[in-house]
């Protein structure tokens, strides 16, 4: 496991025109829509369990930056991040995991079903590698369709141990799709370490052996995610396939909101990874390579906080969805 | 035309109106399917459109409905209905929650696939698991007993924006009737003999048993009606109700396990909504509840035949 | 004790009893299981008896089989009952047939999961799935109400030379009542209260909903007798003989969709074989025939409350 | 795909004290019996489909040489010959392929569902891929209970595909399961080559990045067959854990009885390997390498017809189930 964790970060290697404040925002925006939920959910306001995103905001921001709009998207329990990446709108999705009626839903599906097929969004999902099918597929419309589109899915290091994840990954790399295999190698699935889980813990050598093509980056790094996305968005749209992505990142919280995450994982680990958080860490190197002067950063967090609880406040605005409507809606 | 041939014939005109409807399965393409149901396809529509898959049906099936949802409407063949199991997780809690948990997006897909014992399969080969689909809603779920309604609610099935499990019924792709084009609307129940002393239910090969009881009861002065209800969710309650106003007498025949299964469900409710014009209580013929046996005497004391059939009958009107 | 207790002490006593008895799942040992069910066993037996898996259900699942068969007994735990979906090939093909197909090999395993809605987990992490299970032929099915009959219960599932699966509800686990050290036989229904003028049929969670109805009832003068099924495979079938021969009139309540779910099943049953004892139709309090919306009071209004079976009764009672 | 197909046998290289006319009589009383199935099905004495293993006897009768009684087997629909080569009684195992009371399940499995546990066997299977869970699990007891028990099983090239076959291959290599998955790779999987089925065909090199001990042989050569299994038991018992024995092997019929196995593979090739079929070829070489006489194998040949047919004759007279057992048997 060569996580490049701790390293410094450095000028992207071909200079795109990113908004490096952008990307900011985004890893902030995001951070805070999710504080904010887990306030809510301590306050008893959002119902049920809650799977944070902590500490692997550069892999959705840089991911997300890759994509286009037409490009779809699956994720799990733990995809805010991506729905917020990919454009979904912050209200309605706060509405969507409040349970109200003006969430992306109408409070049908909840939080770990956040839907918006505008924004090329195919679902989070509450079953692991659930939502890989259904990425794959829409890879495959897109080959079959000849539309300019590729999908991406993002899941975590213990779902390539589920059978439908590694009948995808064969079948992306014999149909050629047009597919991105983005794992979020955040070293434990739940409270197991991957070493408990495969049986060859290097995973991009793994699956490189289906066939796929494979590499292994620093997920804390919204920029190397996101030059590695767009290389495997090219690959994919002119027709040479699949990439499996292998990002390595940390959740800083836990597995869940009552989870305090440190039971099974060693206090040190947890520290230096915490340390080495994709915000804190982009955000010195915005400063020390003179992208940001600190008050912009602060100005940035001032926005993100901002538009966070704009979105709240619609959301707790509306009202909870009429409940003759539970009773509607199986076909359409 | 053959049942089998009926089917096929389906597929093809709608893939020919709807460059989108796309076809997905096990030795469907080159080879033509494992019972020749999509012979010739293939060539009439190239590999783009017939897509051979690996041993994969849970993936497979799962990508039909990323494919539903970005503009293809797949036809995925699951080559046994036994082997529908490996992949409940895509078909259930996947495909047949999506629109609801969207809040609306549109799941045009249909799955095919074809069951049913009376053939030495034993236990892995021969089930008919449609309860299975019923309970967990989601899934439009269609079983047709004869050719012509076989094309035709196969049409409707591909047309339809849902996801849709089509059921058809290795003792029927020989089967013979005529067909015309049109497309017969899902949720609507035939009474397929009319009658007046008890009402039978079923479906599927088990109505062909049914019917062939019937003219049978009839030579002994039993006049019974025999509804096939095709279209096993949404359920046409009112052909049930209409026919139970008639006869005050109702059986139900199906292939499947009684426990749970879709004969438990209709007499369910029938008594809830018809308590007062039963004039007895609602029986049934179903398969087993146990798994089926080889041996052919064995396999054949589990499911429901025309002999049991007619017993059932009389004592539904003793 | 409460549930979540009872349900551990009576794994670890089994475990201390019979060598042959080993856990496997996912995080249920260094962890001690998402529900912390399992805690501490994993101290007491080791890892050899404690098997942390990856997340790969339909082969642990499967694994377990294998075990059974050649000198262990596994407890095998599915987190959620929706995640059994993933394994319905091993469990209803493979371990639900092996001891027929083959003759009459013993497959003594137990699969725990635990399910049920209420709080706000949505349409992938609420299903009450026993109805599948009882349809496809070949397991057992328990869903205990109560921490003494969780206890009892699962001891009889342990020591039990067939598959057994075990149904615990997320509402109970902290719900706390006296046990004692008995095993409680499986197939047997019990009376948890005695009433005259209506029966009411339910298991697990429910059962505990219909035990709050029946007092409120009780307030109004109205007087019903509360069976709780607790093994829904084997069916106690005489234990509800009794009840409707006393009452003449019956309430199913479960928290399960309504199609082909047990309550259709019990209904189907009970008018089959006890209709002229019924003074009025047979009626049902079930979850929705639609995927669990999430929002609160939508989701309230998908599953059964103590609210809704008080109206039911009174329509029965009518 | 480097089958040693038609290569000249060789010696083995350790001498085992190998009774090289009993596997040939193996592999001849496969054959026959397969043949007697075929004829019966014909007949329509033998109800629903069959699938044989000719062309693949090498694999069942060389691999089952190297386990013992107490290892246990599971395997598939083509499995008739692990099931002989394993020790069952070859009459029972007919009457339960024919339907009769005196069958190994009494009827009741069939075909499809050859159970003998005394001799280990844990069942063929119909669904792909059914059965492996079944060893790998058999292969745990034996690691808990620290048994000097292994299991085998047996599948395809195409079931390799299918998820739970991958969830167990994992588990396999993490747990270190004394087990030993032979994949009898007979190039298709019905009527798909496997270029069409895996998005990488080197079966071998897919397997060793789960973490497995791999290794490709001739699969229609019994001695090199036996020995492989030997050496993959012996790592299995010690504690080394599972490995993968890719077999390349062919069947010289169809899928089943209805396919000549024609229409999907080219004329040439299935010529070819008909010709060097397991028996043909070991004839031979027992032959020439002076082990047998021609007429030796003349009388095994005999010998193995003999057998059959006392075995089917046993079938044969015995009676139908009795009816009322079909709803017994559920729970024992
Ligand atoms: C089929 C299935 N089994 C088990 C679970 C319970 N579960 C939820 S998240 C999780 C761990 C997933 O780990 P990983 O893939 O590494 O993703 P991470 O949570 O670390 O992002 C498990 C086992 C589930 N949701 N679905
Ligand atoms: C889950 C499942 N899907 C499909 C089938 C139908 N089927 C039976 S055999 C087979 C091909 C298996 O190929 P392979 O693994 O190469 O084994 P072979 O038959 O060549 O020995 C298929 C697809 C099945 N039995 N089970
Ligand atoms: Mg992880
Ligand atoms: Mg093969």
């Amino acid at each position: 496991m060569s996580a490049r964790r701790g390293q410094a970060l450095k000028e992207p290697s071909q200079k795109p025109t990113l908004d490096y404040l952008a990307i900011h925002l985004n890893m902030l925006k995001l951070a805070k829509f999710e504080d904010s939920l887990l306030e809510y959910s301590k306050q008893g306001i959002l119902r049920g369990s809650l799977h944070l995103g902590q500490g692997q905001e550069a892999c959705p921001v840089g991911a997300c930056l890759a994509l286009r709009k037409t490009d779809n998207l699956t994720m799990t329990y733990r995809g805010h991040g991506y729905a917020l990446a990919k454009g979904c709108d912050l209200g309605r999705m706060a509405a969507e995991i409040l349970g109200r009626k003006d969430g992306l839903s109408g409070g049908k599906g909840g939080k770990m079903h956040l839907f918006d097929i505008d924004n090329g969004l195919l679902g989070a999902n509450g079953i692991v590698a659930g939502g890989i099918p259904t990425a794959a597929g829409a890879a495959l419309s897109a080959k079959v369709l000849k539309e300019n589109r590729v999908a991406l899915t993002a899941f975590g290091d213990g779902t390539v141990n589920q059978g439908v994840a590694q009948e995808c990954f064969n079948m992306a790399a014999l149909f050629k799709l047009p597919l991105i295999l983005f794992c979020e190698n955040n070293l434990y699935a739940e409270m197991t370490p991957l070493s408990r889980s495969s049986g060859n813990t290097d995973l991009c050598n793994r699956m490189a052996a289906i066939g796929l093509k494979t590499i292994r980056i620093d997920g804390n790094d919204p920029l190397e995610v996101y030059e590695t996305v767009a290389q495997a968005r090219k690959r994919a749209a002119v027709g040479e396939g699949a990439t499996f992505i292998e990002a390595m990142t940390y959740r800083t919280s836990g597995h869940y909101q009552l989870d305090p995450g440190t039971s099974y994982r060693p206090k040190e680990e947890v520290e230096e990874w915490r340390s080495n958080s994709p915000i804190t860490r982009f955000a010195k190197w915005l400063v020390s390579s003179k992208h940001a002067t600190p008050d912009q950063i602060k100005k940035l967090e001032n926005q993100a906080d901002k538009e966070v609880k704009k979105g709240f406040e619609f959301a707790l605005a509306s009202p909870a969805p009429d409940v003759q409507e539970a009773s509607e809606g199986v076909f359409v | 035309m053959t049942y089998g041939q009926a089917v096929k014939s389906a597929i093809a005109e709608e893939m020919r109106r709807d460059p989108r409807v796309v076809l997905m399965g096990e030795d469907i393409g080159h080879h033509g399917g494992m019972f020749q149901v999509t012979k010739g396809l293939f060539e009439e529509f190239g590999e783009d459109r017939i897509i051979d898959t690996p041993i994969s049906e849970s993936g497979f099936i799962g990508m039909a409905l990323g494919a539903a949802l970005t503009g293809l409407k797949p036809v995925v063949e699951i080559m046994f209905f036994d082997f529908s199991l490996v992949a409940m997780d895509q078909i259930l809690n996947q495909l047949a929650k999506t629109t609801y948990m969207s809040g609306g997006l549109s799941v045009p897909l249909v799955i095919r696939t074809q069951g049913g014992g009376y053939k030495g399969a034993a236990a892995q080969h021969s089930q008919m698991l449609e309860s299975l689909f019923l309970h967990v809603p989601g899934l439009k779920v269609v079983a047709p007993s004869s050719a012509s309604d076989a094309a035709g609610l196969l049409k409707a099935a591909i047309r339809d924006p849902n996801p849709v499990l089509f059921i058809e019924h290795n003792q029927l792709y020989a089967k013979e009737s005529d067909i015309d084009a049109t497309e017969i609307p899902l949720g609507k129940a035939a009474v397929k003999r009319s009658g007046s002393q008890a009402s039978i239910f079923s479906y599927s090969f088990s109505l062909t048993l049914c019917l062939e009881a019937a003219e049978q009861l009839a030579k002994e002065g039993i006049d019974v009606e025999v509804v096939d209800m095709r279209t096993l969710n949404p359920l046409d309650f009112g052909t049930v109700e209409k026919s139970v106003k008639k006869t005050h007498r109702a059986l139900i025949v199906h292939e499947s396990a009684a426990r749970c299964g879709f004969g438990a469900d209709l007499a369910a409710q029938i008594q809830e909504k018809l308590f007062d014009e039963l004039d007895g209580p609602i029986l049934r013929v179903t398969g087993a509840d146990h798994p089926l046996p080889f041996a052919k005497d064995m396999e054949f004391a589990s499911l429901p035949t025309v002999d049991k059939i007619i017993a059932k009958v009389k004592e539904v009107l003793a």
